[in-house]
């Protein structure tokens, strides 16, 4: 027989045509398409397929969807795309697949670190809080650093991370409709066809390859007389007709978020064995939308007893849906046990196709349903009022061993039962995880004994199973319902019912079965609730006996439900054996939050497209082409590039800015500036704004002129400067610095729209309207007065600190007379448009004058020289005007402006505040480091109080030697004193000295 | 019982049925020396040192929900004490003294684990500002140091020092003493310290009300579970800050923000220490159980909903993703949130307040785990001796009518 | 779309079918002004501006978009500039206003196609839908990372607006989007 | 991503769009020279941070650009109403308020 041995001969959903091979820890297997990992070993008999977390016990498939526990595997693909933790049942076959078990060594069969059960007593629930703190004589941590952690560390973990970057790209979509339906079986699905019909827009999504759910499961039964099987296909193909419908498979509703906004994320290319090198592997989906129907179905519960976890042991639907959808027998000898109908159409079924059915056990007393009259009928080996109290089997169950629960709760032999599978049902839990994250209210259904949708928080209907719906008619019912009325809510029209006749299927007669009660172990054995986490039903025990009361205790003491699964199978039993040990009532006890994701998603889809280049945009300027083509080094600023240095032949970054600044000194140099933030502030009362939000005067200041601004934050600490042109009596240019610029143009427009309303005066960025040229140097006015046409450059015409309109090099432009050299200089504002072109022509000049192009860091340190300070770096959001002795450019005459009042709290007009002065280190040569501190003696006792800290240092070679600039407590007071300076390699002492240390007088300034 | 490992083997043998209950559930009294309100950790570290250090028992910690299920039980769970400011620098400079003894100290394994944290540099400002604290923290005699993108790499392998990132590591500061702690076991060992020394912690207790005699002095709490008196009540509520205060006709200088947090699934070991990169905004460490463990920004919006927006979670991946490339096919397990209280310079609030017996101890905000033992230690001191501490000293409210601020969020962005 | 695979190619098929390309050169102002002002703008441009909220206006190849309630961005030929510039400034005389040309401060694309609605949603998040986002609608808004201003000329075709800065970042998102059909 | 609806734009629109700026109806002081220290600090730090309805101030940077106010429920994070900048804080009808 072809891929796998225990394939049926027909039926199914799978292609059994199109063989599929696969390795699964270097074995050769073989499946067929439509298989998914999980089926696909089924069919080779092989149940064994992975270690638990803590004690390394073999582990089987016990489920068929994505709340599967046991089943992860790594999937090995070329370079960088290796994935480990991958449900195998999530896992879609394909030619070629490669994967291998995780959490085992040296292999799956033969582990070491099955130890850890032998071992198991010593490793209850959070043993680690009680030890390891030894041994007295060592140094306190030094054991639990050196030898514990790590040997806990190295056995924790599932697989491993891949060793080279992911290769693959990951796409995201922002998406509207007015319904998202999640999940797509028979509820989803008529909810989908209800809305669509309505004429709403529709997302519909469902994780898996399929759509279709249950229904694709189904062995008997007709809607509308058409087979079960049949009418998910049908449903789709009528959605699909319709153009305002989006069908997503492989695409999990991951999280319910505020305002009905939910996150999708659909796989696209990993089940594919060569996938389009070019497209993407996942795209994240942030849906908005109007009305949400959840539609996920429900979960079947484990039954917990003793060794419960044996490979071959598997849920009960999850058998029926191998058989009916993949074509898999789980066994050749199977146990059906539960505590639900479910076990007799599994039952039946499985009798169907061959398998020898050894018992049906059903731990209710006296059931009565429809399901068992036929399983009855067709002859099967039913017991009730039995139920499972072990299993046996090494790497497979071989034998299981029940009993007969007396009345006084007791529990009688009653034998023993060999077989290869043992398919299990504990009942049915709803699946409210999305329900609860749109943070609607559950509420516990005391029949069904399930937490059902209770209030809604939100625009949602839960719709199904997950809605507690019993039986696929109330299901298709309440699927349809939700349709309409998520559409109505939308404003559409409440359109035709469909009618929906359902026939022919194996009804279950209660919803969901109670939460079995476990039959718990004697002796050593162990009976699992958290399969993936090895929590066992006396770790629960353990956490309530320790005083630990609340379920979020209990939940982080031994881990249950904190696994991959998040508990999907775990988390109802370890709640009914909580409220067991703790004698109230599940209710009472609760759940733990559920929360996003439901299932876990790749943090590539997360993270989407932003990565390389476009993880945050990088920002040119018009000039950037030139200054690569020179070789320039660049900084970040911001999400600016900024021009670093410009490297000659050999030049390192020390060389090449000690150049460009005695180049600058010497001659003329030309930089960039088009980064600075620019705001044309217009209108009558434009003087008068920028009075209130400046310390600086402006109303009295002349058209043409300029003047230096020190924008404050309402405490009164410096977050911002820059010069502002007075263009007209109504307009001004002001620059802010390249990162402020979003914010102060901000914080402008706040102050204007909701504290001077009634000011007329508008804002508009300017930033990236203008290039920015900046010449500075004595030859500075000799290189731009020929290309400037249209004004005087001289002294008296233009005198520092003033502006004019002028065309240079042809191009409209705004000429500033300012400096931030120190030297004679110009920035021309010329249209971005043209930046390339004007800097081109003035470059050309400077180059032909000795000069050259300068970049940030020569800039930095010119400015240093001169004492002028960089927002951000002299200051830290700590530091007031005074304190870097700009006290001078407060309008003294002014009664407000934004941060005055805060100048004389307190602590502002203390005399010991840190001032701004400049350090001459002893040696010429020593640099301090940025950020060095400040002390009164060369060696200070450790936990001395610095007196401040250097701000900036650079070597000077103008000066030839360093300089730096610091904030030193009372600095202003101490001109001349010695300080030190610790470094690592021991103090420097330093001479403190005025920050301004090239040309104090400022006679450079005119050429 | 004492925790060792020869009881364990003890109890292993007989099934584990002798622990006993690690705290009492006791009904309230009517009346204590204090009530601490909020059994987070530093609440819980207050009454620990309230019993220890200064005999002060007849104590009651209420707690509106399960101890240790605010913040404490929801953070990254980062230690360091490199921190700029020199008031900062003592106060986690002794919560991180105390950690290194916690636990023998509790007789509680709470795993601190100074795996060293790494905080990465972008730009040139970022290095000129990690190098300010490296000066800064030798001078007081604190660990950090310096480290090049090739060290850093060197220090934790998976990290991508390309220069071709968009934002590439330009270096990063290291403080080796830095790390981690199992957050839950520190709730739990003061909660069992402080139990053992007769500490009453109450849970699903919520205070409502505030109550003070005619002279305005505290007399005690209303709660949820009926009047309980006390001349002392300090507040250790976090993000619930100034809903308490408010109780007493305070308001504070507080806001609430959302700040969620993230754990990949488990796996093998391959992240040894903590990297945190605030110009990006990713802090990430693996935890012993293999999960790496991430922290992202705060939403915008103050809100008391523990849980946030996609978009702040996208944004930190992708910085994870660019940092860690070999990290982007893991996937996200579980995201939650908790509910952070912010002060305008980014430091605690501890200390006495205009109302009689009522003390505080807040403002945490994204990064007061790491103080637990230190805060818990210090405001136990402030409200035996009713003045400051001195370490405690410089966080006075008063300090925002001075203006003598201890702006650690203007120097450093964001603190974890 | 006649069959499940297209609706689901619709997601995530490469044949989607978009265009982007750079509109032309233009002269671009932003007004700013109360009532009076608006509405000398109005007459002197010869477009009216919209007063409704995130409107576009346009005849003669000019064209004024709302950007906020008292902020238009007007568009006119690139050779029509200086024209437009002194006319305006001559109209509103006295008026108190603020007009600053900014024709160099953004680059246009024209983003157009059957899947353009897909593309432009890979990065902005309203909803583009004609039904939410009619032909003449135009907002400031965002895309990814960048801030764009988008307006919808026709039915299959939207105008980007973006700061010249921002154009390569945007372009290359828009070039991501394009390939795997949004 | 909350949904927020701008005055201006009469148009909900995505979070993400918007930057929050603070508490709504702090009022800066017409002459602060004329307030103690207290006063100022108030106004500058101290924020009433309600667990419940918050009237708070948002931009719609990313849009028209305008400031504008939001009553919102800090517990459910929904937002109750929004109004434009200079507007009293409207009144809310009863059951908003339990919520
Ligand atoms: C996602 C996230 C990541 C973080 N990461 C880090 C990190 O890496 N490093 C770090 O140092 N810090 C981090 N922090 C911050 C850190 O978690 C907190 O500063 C710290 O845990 C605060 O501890 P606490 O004991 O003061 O507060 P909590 O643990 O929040 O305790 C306060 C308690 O008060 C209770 N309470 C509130 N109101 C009442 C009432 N009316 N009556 C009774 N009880 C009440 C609450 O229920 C709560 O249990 C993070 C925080 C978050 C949310
Ligand atoms: N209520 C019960 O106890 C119970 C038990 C067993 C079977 N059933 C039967 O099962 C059917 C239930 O139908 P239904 O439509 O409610 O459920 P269903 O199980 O048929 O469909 C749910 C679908 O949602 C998908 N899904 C779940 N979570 C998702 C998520 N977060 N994102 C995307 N997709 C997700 C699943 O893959 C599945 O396809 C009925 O036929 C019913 O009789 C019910
Ligand atoms: C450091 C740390 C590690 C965590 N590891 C896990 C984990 O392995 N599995 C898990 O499900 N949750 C983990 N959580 C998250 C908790 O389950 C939970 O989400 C968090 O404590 C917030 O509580 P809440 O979600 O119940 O509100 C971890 C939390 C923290 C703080
Ligand atoms: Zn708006």
């Amino acid at each position: 027989m072809s891929a796998g041995a225990f394939r049926t001969a027909t039926g199914g959903r799978i292609d059994r045509t199109h063989t599929l091979r696969f390795t699964f820890d270097g074995r050769p297997l073989q499946g067929c398409a439509g298989d998914t990992l999980a089926s696909a070993l089924l069919a080779n008999g092989r149940h064994l397929v992975g270690r638990s977390f803590k004690y390394h016990r073999p582990r089987g498939i016990v489920t068929s969807g994505s709340e599967e526990p046991n089943a992860l595997v790594t999937v090995v693909r070329d370079g960088g795309r290796t994935t480990p933790n991958l449900r195998a049942t999530q896992v879609e076959l394909y030619d070629g697949l490669t994967a291998i078990s995780q959490n085992r060594w040296p292999s799956l069969t033969r582990d070491l670190g099955a130890i850890n059960d032998k071992l198991s007593l010593m490793f209850p629930a959070g043993f680690y809080y009680k030890t390891f703190m030894g041994p007295r004589f060592l140094p306190e941590n030094w054991a639990w650093t050196k030898v514990f952690e790590p040997a806990i560390r190295r056995a924790a973990g599932l697989g491993r991370a891949p060793t080279s970057a992911d290769p693959d790209r990951y796409a995201s979509r922002y998406a509207h409709c007015d319904v998202l339906v999640a999940g797509a079986g028979p509820a989803g699905l008529a909810a989908a066809l209800a809305a669509a019909e309505a004429g709403a827009r529709v997302i519909v999504a469902d994780e898996q390859s399929e759509m279709g759910g249950s229904l694709l499961s189904a062995s008997r039964g007709a809607i509308n007389g058409v087979p079960t099987a049949q009418c998910a296909a049908d449903a789709l193909a009528q959605l699909a007709g319709h153009a305002r419908v989006r069908l997503l498979p492989r695409t999990t509703v991951f999280g319910y978020f505020a305002q009905n906004m939910a996150g999708l994320a659909e796989r696209i290319s990993d089940h594919d064995p060569s996938p389009d090198p070019e497209g993407p592997r996942e795209r994240l989906w942030q849906v908005r939308a109007r009305h949400v129907v959840i539609a996920t179905g429900a979960i079947e519960r484990p039954l917990v007893f003793s060794n419960n976890d044996r490979p071959g042991i598997m849920l009960a639907g999850a058998a029926l849906t191998y058989l009916n959808r993949y074509g898999v027998t789980p066994g050749q000898r199977a146990v059906i046990a539960g505590s639900h109908d479910g076990i007799y159409a599994a039952a039946l079924d499985l009798a169907g196709v061959g398998v020898e059915v050894a018992a049906v056990l059903d731990t209710r007393a006296d059931p009565q349903s429809a399901a068992m009259a036929a399983a009855l009928d067709a002859g099967l080996p039913i017991r009730t009022g039995t139920c499972i109290v072990g299993s046996r089997g090494h790497l497979r169950v071989s034998e299981i061993m029940i009993g007969a629960p007396m009345a006084d709760g007791s529990i009688r032999d009653a034998g023993r039962i060999p077989c290869d599978c043992l398919l299990m049902s504990g009942g049915w839990t709803p699946s409210v995880h999305l329900f609860s994250q749109s943070r609607g209210k559950l509420r516990f259904d005391a029949a069904a004994g399930v937490f059902l949708p209770g209030v809604s928080a939100q625009s949602e209907t839960s719709a199904g199973a997950c809605g507690g719906a019993s039986g696929l008619a109330a299901v298709i019912e309440s699927g349809a319902a939700a349709g309409r009325t998520a559409a109505q809510a939308c404003g559409f029209g409440l359109g035709r019912a469909r009618a929906y006749r359902v026939e022919g299927i194996l009804e279950a007669t209660e919803a969901t079965g109670h939460v079995n009660a476990p039959r718990l172990p004697q002796g050593m054995a162990k009976a699992f609730v958290d399969f993936q986490n090895d929590v066992t039903s006396r770790d629960l025990e353990l956490a309530a006996r320790e005083g630990f009361r609340s379920i979020e205790h209990i939940k982080r003491y031994t881990t249950t439900g904190m696994a991959t699964d998040q508990g999907k199978t775990s988390n109802m039993n370890a709640l009914a054996l909580v409220s067991g040990t703790l004698n109230t009532t599940v209710p009472d006890v609760g759940l733990t939050t559920f929360r996003q994701p439901y299932t876990p998603v790749t943090f590539g889809t997360l993270a989407g497209m932003a990565r390389g280049d476009l993880f945050d945009p990088i920002r040119r300027t018009s000039i950037d082409g030139w200054a690569q083509g020179k070789g320039a080094a660049f900084e970040d600023v911001g999400t600016w590039k900024r021009a670093w240095y410009f490297p000659r032949a050999k030049e390192d970054m020390h060389a090449a800015v000690a150049r460009e600044c005695r180049t600058v000194r010497a001659a003329v140099g030309v930089f960039d500036a088009s980064t600075l933030g620019k705001i044309e502030v217009v209108g009558p009362d434009a003087a008068e704004f920028l009075e209130r939000m400046y310390v600086n005067a402006f109303k009295a200041l002349k058209p043409g002129r300029c003047r230096y601004g020190i924008l404050l934050n309402e405490a009164g600490f410096v977050i911002d400067d820059g010069v502002i042109a007075r263009l007209a009596q109504d307009r001004f240019h002001v620059t802010t610095t390249t990162g402020g610029a979003a914010s102060v143009l901000n914080m402008m427009e706040d102050y204007l729209q909701t504290e001077w309303p009634d000011l007329q005066v508008w804002l508009t960025s300017t930033t990236e309207q203008w290039a920015v040229i900046a010449v500075q140097g004595p030859r500075a006015r000799d290189v731009i007065a020929p290309l400037v046409d249209g004004a005087d450059v001289g002294g008296e015409a233009l005198p520092h600190m003033s502006v004019c309109e002028a065309k240079v090099a042809g191009v409209p432009a705004r000429l500033f007379r300012v400096s931030f050299t120190g030297e004679l200089g110009f920035e021309i504002n010329v249209p971005v448009g043209a930046g390339r072109s004007v800097w081109e022509a003035v470059a050309a000049r400077v180059e032909d004058a000795g000069g050259c192009a300068y970049g940030t860091e020569a800039m930095h340190v010119l400015r240093a020289e001169k004492g002028y300070i960089i927002v951000g770096q002299e200051t830290d959001g700590t530091v007031i005007p005074e304190d870097l002795g700009l006290g001078w450019a407060i309008g003294k005459s002014k009664a407000d402006f934004v941060g005055r009042r805060s100048l004389v709290r307190p602590d502002m007009i203390r005399t010991d505040r840190k001032q701004l002065v400049g350090l001459l280190t002893r040696g010429r040569d020593v640099l301090l480091d940025d950020g060095a501190q400040v002390t009164s003696v060369a060696a200070p006792a450790k936990g001395t109080a610095a007196l401040g800290h250097v701000t900036s240092s650079y070597h000077s070679s103008v000066l030839g030697k360093s300089i730096a600039l610091a904030l030193v407590r009372g600095g202003r007071g101490l001109m001349g004193q010695r300080l030190h300076v610790p470094m690592p390699k021991g103090a420097v002492e330093v001479e403190v000295v005025s920050p301004v240390f090239y040309d104090p007088k400022g006679e450079k300034l005119n050429g | 019982m004492q925790y060792s490992f020869l009881n364990l083997v003890r109890q292993g043998l007989s099934g584990h049925q002798d622990w006993p209950a690690q705290w009492r559930s006791p009904e309230p009294k009517t009346a204590y020396d204090v009530v601490v309100v909020g059994a987070g950790g530093h609440g819980l570290a207050t009454a620990y040192y309230l019993a220890k250090e200064h005999g002060i028992t007849n104590v009651a910690v209420l707690e509106k929900g399960w101890l240790g299920g605010g913040n404490t039980g929801r953070n990254t769970t980062i230690i360091r004490s490199n921190y700029l400011w020199e008031e900062s620098e003592a106060i986690y400079e002794h919560a991180l003294r105390l950690w290194e003894t916690l636990s023998r100290e509790l007789n509680y394994n709470v795993m601190y684990s100074p795996r060293g944290v790494m905080m990465l540099a972008h730009n040139v400002h970022d290095v000129q500002v990690f190098k300010r604290h490296v000066h800064a923290n030798r001078l007081a005699g604190i660990d950090n140091e310096w480290l090049s993108p090739e060290e850093a790499k060197a220090f934790c392998p998976p990290l991508n020092i390309s220069r071709q990132l968009r934002y590439p590591v330009l270096g990063g500061a290291l403080q080796r003493r830095g790390g981690v702690a199992r957050h839950d076991a520190v709730a739990w060992g003061y909660a069992r310290g402080a139990d053992r020394l007769g500490v009453d912690i109450i849970q699903n207790c919520e205070v409502t009300g505030i109550r003070r005699d005619i002279n305005g002095a505290v007399e005690g709490v209303e709660t949820t579970r009926g009047t309980i008196k006390a001349k002392k009540v300090g507040v250790v509520a976090a993000g619930h800050t100034s809903v308490l205060m408010a109780m007493a006709s305070l308001r504070m200088p507080i806001e609430s923000f959302p700040l969620q947090a993230l754990v990949s699934e488990p796996i093998k070991p391959v992240l040894p220490c903590v990297v945190m990169s605030n110009s990006i905004h990713a802090y990430i460490s693996q935890s012993d159980k293999g999960e790496l463990v991430i922290g992202a920004g705060t939403d915008v919006y103050t809100s008391y909903s523990q849980t946030g927006g996609l978009h702040i979670t996208t944004h930190t991946l992708e910085a994870i993703a660019e940092l860690f490339p070999t990290f982007r096919r893991l996937r996200m397990m579980r995201n939650w949130g908790g509910i952070v209280d912010v002060t305008p310079d980014r430091s605690p609030i501890i200390g006495t307040t205009p109302v009689p017996g009522l003390f505080v101890n807040c403002g945490w905000g994204t990064g007061g785990f790491k103080a637990t033992p230190g805060s818990g230690h210090v405001f136990a001191a402030t409200i035996a001796r009713g003045e400051p501490h001195p370490i405690a000293a410089p966080f006075s409210l008063e300090r925002f009518v001075t203006g003598r601020l201890i702006d650690e969020a203007a120097a450093a962005a964001v603190a974890h | 779309m006649a069959s499940v695979d297209a609706a689901v190619s619709a997601g995530g098929g490469r044949d989607a079918g978009a265009l982007v390309r750079a509109a032309a050169p233009a002269a671009r102002f932003v007004f700013r002004g109360r009532d009076a002002a608006v509405a000398t703008v109005a007459s002197a441009l010869g477009t009216p501006l919209s007063l409704e909220p995130c409107r576009a206006s346009q005849s003669v190849g000019r064209i004024a978009l709302w950007l906020g309630p008292d902020e238009w961005l007007l568009i006119a030929p690139r050779s029509e500039g200086g024209l437009v510039a002194s006319v305006l400034a001559k109209a509103l005389g006295g008026v108190p206003h603020a007009l600053v040309d900014v024709s160099d401060r953004n680059s246009a694309l024209i983003v157009s196609g059957p899947a353009v609605e897909d593309v432009l949603s890979a990065g902005c998040p309203l909803d583009l839908d004609q039904a939410a986002f009619p032909v003449g609608m135009c907002t400031r808004t965002l895309f990814a990372k960048a801030e764009i201003v988008l307006w919808r000329t026709a039915p299959a075709e939207f105008r980007v607006e973006v700061a010249r800065s921002f154009l390569p970042y945007v372009e290359g998102v828009l070039a991501v989007a394009v390939r795997d059909g949004g | 991503m909350l949904l927020i609806h701008c005055p201006y734009c009469a148009m909900e629109r995505p979070e993400i769009e918007f930057r929050h700026a603070g508490e709504a109806h702090v009022a800066r002081a017409p002459d602060p020279s004329q307030l103690d220290d207290e006063t100022w600090a108030e106004f500058l730090y101290f924020r009433s941070n309600p667990k419940g309805v918050h009237a708070e101030r948002w931009r719609h940077v990313h849009g028209c650009g305008r400031f504008f106010n939001a009553l919102r429920d800090t517990v459910s994070d929904r937002l109750l109403v929004t109004y434009k900048a200079g507007e009293v804080r409207p009144e809310l009808p009863p059951q908003e308020h339990s919520r």
